[in-house]
């Protein structure tokens, strides 16, 4: 079993080298960690930025320089400022590498859930969840394979709103990596549970 | 018209009338127009539809605005934050609409209303709950969701800098949506950090050109 | 009877002051010659600019900066440059208070025809002339009043082919001055000619 | 994928396909990517639709391409003037194709491609020879016309700088169509006159990021 820093090694490690990437809020920001320099990646931020480097050091918080989750970072040399309509026509007109992403449900064949869990008293919110969805060339997932009471959450088809139709391509999780699609689910790795353990508890065929 | 240049917040949201619908710039607190919107307290207009990324943070700016009983509706892509609790008090008790819109779509909309485009198929949505209802249409093989201009009667954004001229530059990701709103609303009103002699920004790095901007004022 | 420069001067007067002025190729341009430092207009060119100055002084000539004619123009203090799709956006979205065009044919109630004679060899060719005629606030037309051939060039329809529908609100020429809209054509001074005969060498009742 | 730096334009071009669409910056010479053009030319790719605003000037660049015979058809806005005797003469032979667009329809079909935008109503050319046949629909009391995304196979750009992270500046008004069409193409070349280290542009004033930005030469 992968621990959440372990899964974003793994995808930062299949982020080809010189990749325009966005990294959605939360556990995805920790892919940042694993990118080298020498990888060329970019980062991306939906809130106008290429070249987006790490947080601010504490003390040294700019304010007018912070990333989607609205924390201060900092500008990395040749980094290039634009307007929200310009950022997110970079995103929707499919200039981007790899988004990753976090999730509630991903269905077999790439369906994703991720902005609303559909409780009537949760006030929903979507950001640019949608927008990165359909946009970038490959969506990368990161979750954990099961939620909190045992329910898979790689499914044949999401339950929860959706956020995009047939998008993610790669999903990475504690217990297995897989790549999803059109011709649905395909198991590429496991940590520390067998395959044919992991579709019984999945109820899929993988 | 050329810009006009304004010695208080009060005087360039004056005319701000009931039921207005107000672009205000600014993601959480990064190009927020904290002054012009202090101002738009003060002036008291009211049964407003306020566009903005998020729905209000803490109890200052919009939060504050929204604790006062001024809008009725709130068009944004991202109302739910750590320190959103006045609007999720109002729209939990009902009091206060939503429209709950993609971020690209709540910038290409307000791109739209700026450029003269009627309306657009969009690529983001498809297939979710927030395109249910809408004209759908596939086109080379790809579905779209048909979306309509966003409007303003008034825009309240924030900038780095100003020229006498009207031109507008703003500082990193405090850009965000000023740039966007400038072009969509009847009156746009920048509030601005610095304001320099014609000839103080360079003609190429001009962000917001001096015809989107009505009135300036320095806070 | 009017020269080209006199309706120029006249086009010029009647632009408010501070307004943000497109002069379409050809004769428009000489509105500038009308326009005052302390008129506080500002020009905008299609190709990427506000705050367009006068021609570029012989053997000063700077061809990265042109107008729409591809004319060497100027660069006034406080310029903006932008992209094409910003700048038709500035047109199209209705930012600009004024154009001026020339015509081949205006209509009564404002058609515009200036960008093809409909003969059957011709080059057809319309540039920015379909997006100036529907997106500036008011568009004005100077032109003579009559063809070369004595046909009327204000006209109950337009017989070539439309470069936009309803879009003209004045119309200056040689002869007379026009509000062309859809209660129709009124006539609003005349230059060495009188009313009567003016609308019957039109055919129009005015 | 990283903006490469290539020694030639020959290099930059040496992969376009016959039947390519070719989007070609500039507004008659001012922004013309004249260096790509001429390597362009001695490459040999034929059965081209070229995009450019006009259809050649004189002899030389387009004009030239033209005359080799290269290209099937012309998208352009304002094919017809002083010097475009090449395009006159292959029009009235029919030896070429002509797609007569508005140009800021031109403008923003191929913004359009670069967002992601499936189509788009758009109020220009209403009632006129150039929507006839397209869909139109009445929005908010206006009639727009439907017009649909212009994309490139390849876009050859003229810009006055880039650094070396990829990102550009234009100079004055040669910046017309260069930075819409760096995103409308699958593959982007620009010729610069300058090349400069990462650093040499001030993130605030780059109008081109170097995502756009495929292919760089020196010329």
């Amino acid at each position: 079993m992968r621990t959440t820093d372990q899964i974003a090694a793994a995808v930062a490690a299949d982020i080809p080298p010189g990749s325009f990437v966005n990294l959605g809020i939360g556990q995805p920001t920790m892919v940042a960690d694993h990118l080298t320099t020498e990888s060329g990646v970019v980062l991306h931020t939906e809130n106008g930025m290429l070249g987006m480097g790490p947080a601010a050091e504490p003390g040294h918080e700019d304010w007018d320089l912070t990333n989607a989750g609205k924390q201060a970072v900092t500008e990395l040399p040749g980094a290039a400022y634009f307007h929200h309509a310009d950022s997110f026509a970079m995103m929707r007109g499919g200039h981007l590498d790899v988004c990753v992403l976090g999730a509630f449900q991903v269905s077999v064949t790439g369906d994703l859930a991720n902005w609303h869990t559909g409780a009537p008293d949760a006030i929903p919110a979507v950001g640019g969840a949608m927008d990165l969805a359909i946009g970038a060339k490959q969506v990368f997932v990161m979750m954990t394979l099961f939620a909190k009471d045992g329910s898979p959450k790689l499914v044949e088809a999401c339950t929860y709103p959706l956020t995009g139709l047939a998008c993610v391509t790669r999903l990475y999780t504690d217990l297995a990596t897989f790549e999803v699609g059109p011709d649905g689910a395909r198991l590429l790795t496991t940590y520390g549970v067998d395959a044919a353990e992991l579709a019984e508890r999945l109820g899929l065929e993988l | 018209m050329r810009t006009a240049f304004l010695d208080t917040p009060d005087e360039a949201v004056a005319d701000v009338a009931d039921g207005s619908t107000v672009l205000i710039g600014g993601f959480g607190l990064a190009g927020m127009p904290i002054a012009l919107i202090d101002a738009l307290i003060r002036q008291g207009a009211g049964d407003l539809t306020i566009v903005n990324n998020n729905a209000g943070n803490g109890d200052t700016g919009l939060a504050a605005l929204l604790a006062k009983g001024r809008v009725r509706k709130v068009i944004c892509s991202f109302p739910r934050q750590h320190d959103s609790w006045v609007f999720d008090d109002l729209y939990r008790r009902g009091a206060i609409e939503l429209e709950l819109v993609p971020q690209g779509n709540l910038a290409e909309r307000m791109r739209a209303a700026g450029a003269g485009i009627g309306a657009f198929f969009c690529p983001t949505g498809v297939g979710t709950p927030l395109a249910e209802g809408k004209e759908t249409r596939e086109i080379d093989g790809r579905t779209y969701v048909l979306e309509y201009p966003l409007r303003g009667d008034v825009a309240l954004i924030g900038a780095l800098r100003a020229d006498r001229a009207g031109n507008l530059v703003y500082r990193k990701t405090a850009r965000n949506f000023g740039p966007v709103m400038a072009t969509a609303a009847a009156t746009v009103v920048a509030e601005v950090r610095e304001l320099v002699d014609v000839g103080g920004i360079d003609p190429e790095a001009v962000v917001t050109p001096s015809i989107f901007v009505d009135r300036v004022v320095l806070a």
